[in-house]
């Protein structure tokens, strides 16, 4: 066992010993050196958070034809530090009418329920998450204090953009919470455990091949989760004027910006983990842990990538469109997704891999196109009772 | 009981670490605070009224709904995981539990009540 | 006193504070946000108990549903949340009367049982409550019926809060 | 390890609270915050007998504490949606003021 093979139990041992050799009692002494390990890790993350801030802006950026912030340091790269330090120095005012105490709590909720998702991460094959048997639905809960932390800004902020852009963020969020928790009943069935570890273990065919449409729906349902475009319409600039976290300022918005960055790239990372097989790459995350990590690492970008790219392509939609797609397409799709898959599960149980994977795949592609036609239909006859019959005909005539 | 200590820690350390950049920027900031600078933010102007008001009856249908649905995904989770296991009579019970609700979704829908308006 | 009892301890003692504020606080929301505290006490108290998965649906059927529906419901209701005149009835003092009595009560009733101070046994190595409660779910011998009744049980919720609170007739 | 006594001197402690609120309370929806506490508190019974019961396998405990769940959750929309439909008619959420049914 040598640092290159597994760097955490090396490291943890050596604290210990150390620890232990100071005269604290061997449990202590554990509880010590994980919450060290912790401290480490989260540390690492907003440190990470830090540099997302510069890739989302260089990113936004190209996407725009600009180049971002490009003169403190190489790249830019000194620009978020600076951000950080004016942010620290800014004055931190608290607007008079507001329920201080729930106003202040707000923040620190939000970032913490961002914080807690790592607690089931699986980083590395010897770096586990906890290994705690309900990890899918802890992804839930903790997105839960996350809705309560923006009800709790929108309201206690006593101003009425906050509030209106919080009780908007939270119908959305609770809304796309029913594709989202069924979406994660597929990762389960095929895994036939809610552990995230067992869930990347299981993963010798990535999921997203015998479930394409599970993941399309799951990053929709995450992008809605994080209240980025198209689904932004709770800080909507332009008619909210930053919504629920409009008299925030200082670090307190800066709580609430990091969180909805490291959100986005952790659940770029959760993605990867539930559907394109975490820290798995033909193998590769056998040679070492570090390199399990670069890979989970690169996984999670892309997927953070794909999250920014949909955020600076589409246009922000209104609440009642928003809605509507929710209720009426994407949750009947998710059931009829999820039936679709436990019963070709069950049917296939005993056929061979190739064919349980052509056959789940076609199942999906099928479903979905089905979903398509039935929405397109709607949608045409909704076109002719607004536009009335006849336009495409007085059309055809000219 | 092991593991959740470990969400212990992730929960104490996800708290100290926002209260201190929140700390941080409360000892480096200047606070001079005045009347106007702590006066609810509405675009410039002077606000007006109150702004915790009676609120669209809308936002409680769609929490209603959600909440029927959350429970129900709650109750398929054992479900799924054992599903593997158990073969076809489980899948057929997941789909009579699920079209039952769907029920309760075009009832909802048919009534007009999916609309934001 | 172990560690574990310890822990039960403050965990108990948040609880119970929490409670106590989310019936005697004046501003609603306040007291749904202490309904929130208090929900999460006790799913800190399913954790100590093992049952994950239970704590687990705690925290996302109470705090991520429950207590935003309460919220919401406080919103509709209120025209100024800032509520003026009593939250409490003339006669508090009788309604903690019988609070206390049915503490009473029931404490009494629970020592004179002969399990009350029985400790658990240790959780056997790889127990996996999840997999066995979904086997008991959906298994025909155990509670397959009050799966589907729950199911709907919750269609006639939904569909008698859509009737009532949206009555048409009613503009 | 802690004995079983201290989960069910908890429930039944959080019970009393609930009850209090129901009793006391004006506001109809300060009094269902005070049932779902009464509900907390008979799940947390549930799940401690189901824990320190000899057949940990029999996971009655918790299903019946899943129910509940489910129970609560009715009780929650169904309750509130009366509350809002009487607050449109009678502009009012008071308890005490609602005394259609006396006359």
């Amino acid at each position: 066992m040598s640092f290159w093979n597994d760097p955490l139990r090396v490291a943890a041992d050596w604290l210990q010993g150390i620890f232990v050799g100071w005269g604290m009692n061997e449990t202590g002494a554990h509880v010590l050196v994980v919450f060290l390990g912790v401290l480490l890790l989260i540390t690492l993350l907003m440190v990470l958070d830090i540099f997302l801030v510069w890739i989302e802006r260089k990113v936004v950026a190209r996407f725009q034809d600009r180049l971002g912030p490009n003169r403190l340091g190489p790249f830019g790269l000194i620009q978020p530090f600076a951000d950080i330090i004016k942010l620290i120095i800014k004055e931190d005012t608290t607007p008079g009418d507001a329920d201080k105490v729930v106003y202040n709590l707000a923040p620190i909720l939000s970032m913490m329920s961002v914080l807690i998702l790592w607690a089931v991460v699986p980083l590395a094959p010897v770096m586990l998450g906890t290994d705690l048997n309900v990890g899918v639905l802890f992804l839930i809960a903790a997105g839960a204090i996350g809705t309560l932390s923006i009800i709790m800004a929108g309201w206690a902020s006593n101003n009425k953009f906050a509030m209106i852009g919080g009780f908007r963020q939270v119908a959305v969020m609770v809304s796309f919470e029913v594709p989202m928790l069924t979406m994660l009943l597929i990762p389960t069935i095929f895994a036939q455990s809610m552990n995230m570890n067992a869930i990347i273990d299981a993963q010798n065919v990535w999921y997203v091949w015998i479930s394409p449409l599970g993941a399309l729906i799951f990053l929709i349902a995450a992008i809605a989760e994080l209240g980025r475009a198209p689904f932004d319409l709770a800080e909507g600039e332009s008619e909210l004027v930053s919504g629920f976290n409009i008299e925030y300022s200082g670090m307190k918005f800066g709580m609430f910006y990091a969180g909805e960055l490291l959100h986005a790239f952790t659940f770029g990372g959760f993605w990867a983990i539930l559907f394109f097989g975490g820290y798995r790459f033909f193998g590769l995350e056998q040679v070492s842990p570090f390199l399990a990590i670069l890979i989970l690492i690169i996984k999670a970008m892309l997927g953070y990538w794909v999250i920014m790219w949909v955020k600076y392509t589409m246009m922000r939609i209104r609440i009642d469109q928003m809605l509507s797609f929710n209720w009426k397409f994407l949750t009947p799709l998710s059931f009829a997704l999820l039936l679709v898959t436990a019963l070709m599960n069950a049917l296939l149980a005993s056929a061979p891999t190739w064919l349980y994977i052509l056959g789940m795949f076609l199942a999906n592609v099928v479903t979905g196109w089905i979903a398509l036609e039935i929405a397109r239909s709607a949608t045409r006859q909704e076109r002719e009772r607004i536009e009335g019959p006849n336009k495409k005909v007085a059309e055809a005539s000219h | 009981m092991n593991e959740w200590l470990y969400v212990a820690l992730f929960i104490i350390v996800g708290l100290i670490i926002p209260i201190g950049a929140i700390a941080a920027g409360f000892i480096f900031g200047p606070k001079k605070p005045n009347p106007i600078k702590e006066s609810t933010y509405e675009c410039g102007i002077e606000p007006v009224g109150e702004a915790w008001i009676q609120f669209k009856a809308q936002y409680y249908i769609f929490a209603l709904v959600f909440l029927v649905f959350d429970v129900e995904a709650v109750f398929l989770f054992p479900w799924a995981v054992k599903l593997g296991q158990l073969g076809l009579y489980a899948v057929i019970e997941g789909i009579i539990f699920v079209a039952i609700l769907v029920v309760g979704l075009v009832y909802t829908w048919r009534k007009g009540m999916l609309e934001w308006a | 006193m172990t560690g574990a009892q310890i822990i039960f301890l403050m965990v108990a003692a948040f609880t119970l504070l929490s409670a106590v504020m989310v019936v005697t606080t004046r501003n609603l929301v306040h007291a749904a946000l202490w309904l929130v505290s208090t929900l999460f006490g006790v799913a800190v108290v399913y954790a100590l108990l093992n049952a994950n998965f239970i704590a687990v649906v705690q925290v996302v059927v109470y705090i991520g549903a429950i207590a935003i529906l309460f919220i919401f419901a406080v919103m509709l209701t209120r025209k100024d949340m800032r509520d003026s005149g009593p939250q409490i009835n003339k006669n508090w003092w009788a309604g903690a009367l019988v609070a206390m009595l049915t503490f009473a009560g029931l404490a009494f009733l629970l020592s004179g049982w002969s399990g009350f101070s029985k400790t658990a046994a240790e959780l056997p190595a790889g127990f996996d409550s999840i997999s066995l409660l979904g086997e008991s779910l959906v298994s025909p011998e155990a509670y397959v019926l009050p799966f589907e009744v729950a199911s709907v049980l919750l269609l006639a919720a939904l569909v008698g809060a859509v009737y009532v609170a949206f009555n048409p007739s009613k503009k | 390890m802690v004995p079983l006594s201290w989960y069910l001197l908890l429930a039944a402690a959080l019970f009393g609270i609930g009850l209090f609120g129901v009793l006391v309370r004006r506001n109809a929806i300060a009094v269902l915050l005070g049932i779902e506490l009464m509900l907390n508190a008979v799940n947390i019974n549930l799940v401690s007998f189901w824990r320190y019961s000899d057949v940990l396998t029999s996971m009655s405990g918790q299903v019946f504490s899943i129910i509940v769940f489910a129970v609560a959750a009715a009780e929650v929309s169904v309750g509130l949606a009366l509350v809002i439909s009487v607050y449109r008619r009678r502009n009012t959420v008071i308890a005490d003021e609602l005394d259609m049914l006396k006359w």
